[in-house]
């Protein structure tokens, strides 16, 4: 039998899965984009751009985001004294920010405009 | 006394980072006219906000890694060579896009 | 394997800390424990530590002698009884300078608060003598020792079990002990070997004492022909969580709770008219066993009630944090609502191996020493406790004299040459070993020490008398016979608790049978030995000390004057 | 009595090649704690079962296991406060096995005196006692509670990660000398905790907090640390 899940190791294991996945975009996109004149070429990158794949793509990568920067908010705050009373309402209110920033995000890429 | 400051940057950088990232995110994908609230795409595209948006976001996504690097690599030898690279890769990409 | 110390000391609880912490300026120290140094029963110890310090309210070394010797039923040799009040100010000073952290007046000096028997003017009215660090006290004296010996170079033998304490005629070599984690027998030799192995309430069914209180030590001295002293003192501490026997502090009560019966009074009004409810232990415990007999426990049943209801509950929040915890987790009670059930529990052996204020052993009862053997702590009767521990007194027993037995030990190691233990020593260790692994008999450990704890905590307990003792003494010798029979089922060597437990199970039954002796032979009334049979205290021809010695007819006895120097006997009335 | 399942992983070092799962039947009143569970069976079922323990009320440390999952002392936990059911047991996770129940909580000691867990204080003793303000003591009155069962390093998962990390005891250790008011160690004791596997393998995950049987709020002690570490950095800084 496993370790029982707190709420604080499951904000911590979605903190540090996002966390990778974001050092991992970062560098594919600085990488990318500072290709954008190389082979590529910024037609066909303009071109991927469109592809409702990359929409979709683009949308987990802003709910990833979301993850990290709201739960990050939490830490610092919970490092900075806020008392550890707050530690479970402050992830509750960490995942509702996730929640509402995925939708409007979703909304925003694969759909129209706010 | 180590990794104070180091440790302390990380968490500056992540403050940096959430503005940043709300005025790249707002002028570029939200916004069709290329300004909203107090962001404008002029700022966003100033070199001096890009060298420090870049820097951030590289020196906090490369030392989330060697944190992690450090807690899960047993081995010395092998712990400093991944640092070594972790290092070399983040110097690679900020130099590379300073110097543009 | 075989190891060469300087000095070796077997139990880290805090009269051994605080002797290693003394042996070590003089040369190499090896502290041997079967826990771990933290795991000592010391850090059980909740209430405080006395000293008369003075903080709170004007106090003397003289009233805190005064009320030890009066609490100890006047059986409490009066120069080490003094040697311990003189020190206990130095003492403090010197635990709070080590980084004990005691409560503190406003002031910023140490708190002290009330205790059972501790009264100013000779008896006039409760005094506060009483330092202590929440209701922690032992637990924070205990780390802040074991932190200053790690620091100080001490070795610590961590999950080593003494077996053995090795003789070479009248000099001690050393001891036998066993490393639980493999099994392997090592020998340390030493030029002198402090016996500080704590108490043995495990011989009683409800006992405060911890799993491991079981007076192993004790046990192998007898059987090496060092006499244990007034083996019949045995006190109950008068609040245990019924059922369980678990120590709420007598601090609860210095703190302004008070004893309740079924009919919802405070009946230590009618014993102690003085000082009610901080009335030394034994006389609260008998108040306490007497309104239940007479049909006057709660609902007619066999507890009082423990009511601090009326203290402040900030007060109870700093001052009894863990009480409270307790009473939450093992009864679902919130003190601060409702009074907290309790029964006398088995708490504190008086006696123990007889030791002089420097803790060397007594060989008997002349007091010619056991080269090179000495003691402290509750296995020890140096006698500062007499026939009733007072609160606090304990704590303080143990820095005192282990700190004692520590520079005696140090000028000791330097006029002897090294000792070597032999290895026929070692076999017969191995021997008894293999011959508990290799029975075939068809008794199980464990139903033999829930019979045994229960026949003692039914005819040896509170109150006795010549019928029941004599009964036990006869059922005792059935028990013996029991243990040989006894066989294991896990014969590995390595962390083998159910050997071990069969060894400590065959010396608890031994003190068992000395305690019972002892009790059978002293027919009067005295401290926390009570007679039925014999009522009252008899100075003529029972002021002192019971000396048994293990002979091959059985348990005999031999009496030591009690040291009387400065209180002559007197009515003990509070 | 009830009737209950203790369901215990199992290892005799000198028989198993590896830990195996055992099922006990035994009769328990409902305020028994596990401990008596434990004892139970040793005492009428199978006395090889191993297992530490000493004082039975949770203040000695010694029988700190995980029970459904959590880590906790089975003196402090009490039958009627488990999930009806089979009643999982295992040893402390994080520490090797000895046997049974049983761990190699060395290292774990190890590791707390690392943090210098003694007072320092080199100034001429007064002849008395140390002031020390209540206010000034309630500072550490928390961290002094800790029974060093291993609990919190157990279950926190940088402490499975990294084998060198100090660990929330080692921690709040420091953090009992850094705070008392009587300690002049300031400096060595922060260069013994503000390293690579000290302070900043933390991560706020609070998990020893959710299983301390002492209910120590140890993450916000570690916090504190963390802040005042910065604070002396930067104080540092400015003043040259």
């Amino acid at each position: 039998m496993r370790h029982k899940l707190y709420t604080g190791s499951f904000a911590w294991i979605i903190q540090r899965v996002s966390g990778v996945l974001l050092a991992l975009f970062l560098t594919l996109h600085l990488y990318f984009m500072k290709n954008i004149n190389g082979p590529l070429g910024y037609q066909s990158i303009a071109g991927m751009m469109k592809n409702p794949l990359i929409k979709f793509g683009e949308t987990i990568l802003l709910m990833v985001a979301a993850a990290h920067t709201l739960n990050g908010i939490r830490i610092v705050l919970l490092e900075a004294g806020a008392p550890t009373r707050f530690q479970k309402p402050l992830f509750y209110l960490a995942a509702l920010g996730i929640v509402v920033l995925s939708i409007t995000g979703a909304y925003s890429l694969l759909g129209g405009r706010i | 006394m180590k990794g104070i400051l180091t440790w302390l940057f990380q968490r500056i950088a992540g403050v940096i980072l959430i503005s940043g990232l709300a005025a790249h995110f707002t002028v570029m994908h939200f916004s069709g006219s290329g300004r909203l609230g107090g962001f404008s795409a002029e700022l966003v595209s100033t070199p001096c906000f890009n060298a420090v948006f870049l820097a951030s976001a590289i020196y906090h996504g490369f030392y989330g890694l060697w944190g992690i690097a450090v807690e899960y690599i047993q081995s010395k030898n092998l712990l400093k060579t991944v640092q070594a690279l972790l290092f070399s890769i983040s110097a690679l990409l900020l130099t590379a896009w300073l110097a543009a | 394997m075989t190891h060469y110390f300087d000095t070796l000391i077997i139990g880290s609880g805090l009269a051994g800390l605080r002797a290693a912490g003394e042996a070590v300026k003089k040369g190499s120290v090896a502290v041997l424990t079967k826990l771990y140094p933290t795991r000592s029963h010391s850090g059980a110890a909740q209430g405080g530590i006395g000293a008369a310090l003075g903080n709170e309210e004007p106090d003397s070394p003289e009233w805190h002698f005064y009320d030890t010797v009066k609490g100890g039923d006047f059986l409490g040799d009066q120069d080490a009884i003094e040697v311990m009040c003189e020190d206990a100010i130095r003492t403090i000073v010197e635990l709070e300078h080590l980084g004990v952290p005691f409560s503190r007046t406003p002031e910023g000096k140490i708190a002290q608060r009330r205790f059972g028997g501790h009264t100013r003017d000779f008896g006039a009215a409760p005094v506060r003598r009483a330092c202590y660090s929440a209701d922690r006290t032992g637990h924070a004296i205990l780390y802040a020792l074991y932190e200053q010996c790690g620091h100080e170079r001490v070795d610590f033998f961590p999950e080593f079990q003494a077996l053995d304490i090795v003789m070479d005629g009248n000099r001690c070599l050393g001891a036998l002990a066993v490393n639980i984690r493999t099994g392997e027998i090592h020998a340390f030799n030493a030029k002198a070997t402090l016996v500080a192995s704590g108490g043995y309430g495990r011989v009683f069914k409800t006992t405060s004492n911890a799993i491991a209180s079981t007076g192993d030590c004790l046990g192998i001295a007898f059987n090496k022909g060092v006499p244990l002293e007034d083996m019949e003192f045995f006190q109950f501490h008068p609040t245990g969580l019924y059922g369980l026997g678990i120590l709420i502090t007598e601090g609860a009560r210095g703190e302004g709770g008070m004893l309740i019966n079924g009919k919802g009074e405070r009946f230590m009004e009618r014993y102690a008219p003085t000082i009610k409810d901080l009335a030394p232990r034994d006389m609260i415990s008998r108040a306490i066993m007497t309104e239940i007999r007479e049909g006057r426990g709660i609902g007619g049943r066999d507890y009082v009630h423990l009511d601090i209801t009326g203290v402040d509950k900030k007060i109870l929040n700093e001052r009894l944090p863990e009480i409270s915890a307790f009473c939450k987790i093992y009864m679902g009670i919130d003190p601060s609502e409702k009074p907290i059930p309790v029964l006398p529990t088995a708490h504190y052996a008086m006696g123990g191996i007889p030791t002089d204020i420097d803790g060397r052993v007594s060989r008997d009862e002349t007091g010619e020493v056991v080269k090179g053997l000495y003691a402290a702590g509750e296995c020890a009767c140096v006698s500062a406790h007499g026939a009733n521990r007072l609160g606090c007194n304990s704590l303080l027993d143990t820095v005192v004299f282990g700190r004692r037995a520590g520079m005696a030990m140090g000028e000791f190691i330097g006029s002897v040459g090294k000792s070597e233990i032999k290895r026929d020593a070692v076999d017969a260790v191995k021997e008894n070993i293999e011959a508990v692994i290799n029975s075939k008999g068809k008794e199980k450990a464990g139903e033999v020490r829930a019979e045994f704890q229960k026949l003692m905590m039914d005819k040896c307990s509170v109150f006795r008398n010549e019928k029941d003792l004599t009964t036990l003494i006869q059922e005792l010798s059935s028990f013996k016979e029991r243990l040989k029979d006894i066989s294991i089922k896990d014969k590995g060597s390595a962390f083998n608790t159910e050997l071990l437990e069969v060894i400590e199970l065959g010396h608890l039954i031994a003190l068992g049978e000395v305690i019972a002796a002892s009790a059978l032979q002293r027919k009067e009334s005295r401290g926390a030995h009570a007679r039925e049979d014999y009522p009252k205290r008899d100075d003529e021809n029972w002021l002192k000390h019971t000396f048994a010695f293990k002979t091959d007819r059985g348990v005999e006895f031999k009496y030591k004057p009690v040291v009387v120097t400065r209180f002559k006997p007197e009515d003990r009335k509070y | 009595m009830e009737q209950y399942i203790l369901k215990i992983k199992r290892f005799d070092p000198e028989k198993d090649r590896k830990p195996r799962w055992e099922k006990f039947r035994i009769e328990m009143e409902f305020t028994d704690r596990v401990l008596d569970g434990f004892i139970k069976i040793k005492d009428a079922i199978d006395g090889s079962l191993t297992f530490r323990r000493s004082c039975a009320h949770g203040i000695c440390g010694s029988c700190a296991v995980k029970i459904n999952g959590k880590s906790g002392l089975a003196c402090q936990t009490i039958i009627k406060d488990v999930p009806p059911g089979e009643i999982v047991i295992e040893p402390l996770p994080a520490f090797p096995v000895i046997k049974d129940l049983v761990v190699d909580i060395e290292p774990f000691f190890g590791k707390n005196r690392e943090a210098m867990p003694y007072l320092i204080n080199n100034e001429p003793p007064p002849e008395l006692e140390r002031l020390q303000s209540p206010e000034e003591q309630e500072k550490i009155l928390q961290s002094i509670t800790c029974i060093m069962c291993g609990c919190c390093a157990s279950s926190c998962p940088s402490y499975w990660a990294d084998k060198e990390y100090m660990g929330p005891s080692a921690l709040l250790k420091a953090y009992r000398f850094i705070m008392d008011s009587r300690d002049r160690a300031l400096e060595e004791r922060m260069n013994s905790i503000a390293k690579p596997h000290g302070l900043w393998r933390c991560h706020s995950i609070y998990n020893c907090v959710e299983v301390c049987p002492k209910e120590i709020d140890i993450t916000s002690h570690i916090a504190k640390l963390k802040r005042l570490a910065v604070k002396k950095k930067l104080s540092g800084f400015f003043k040259g």
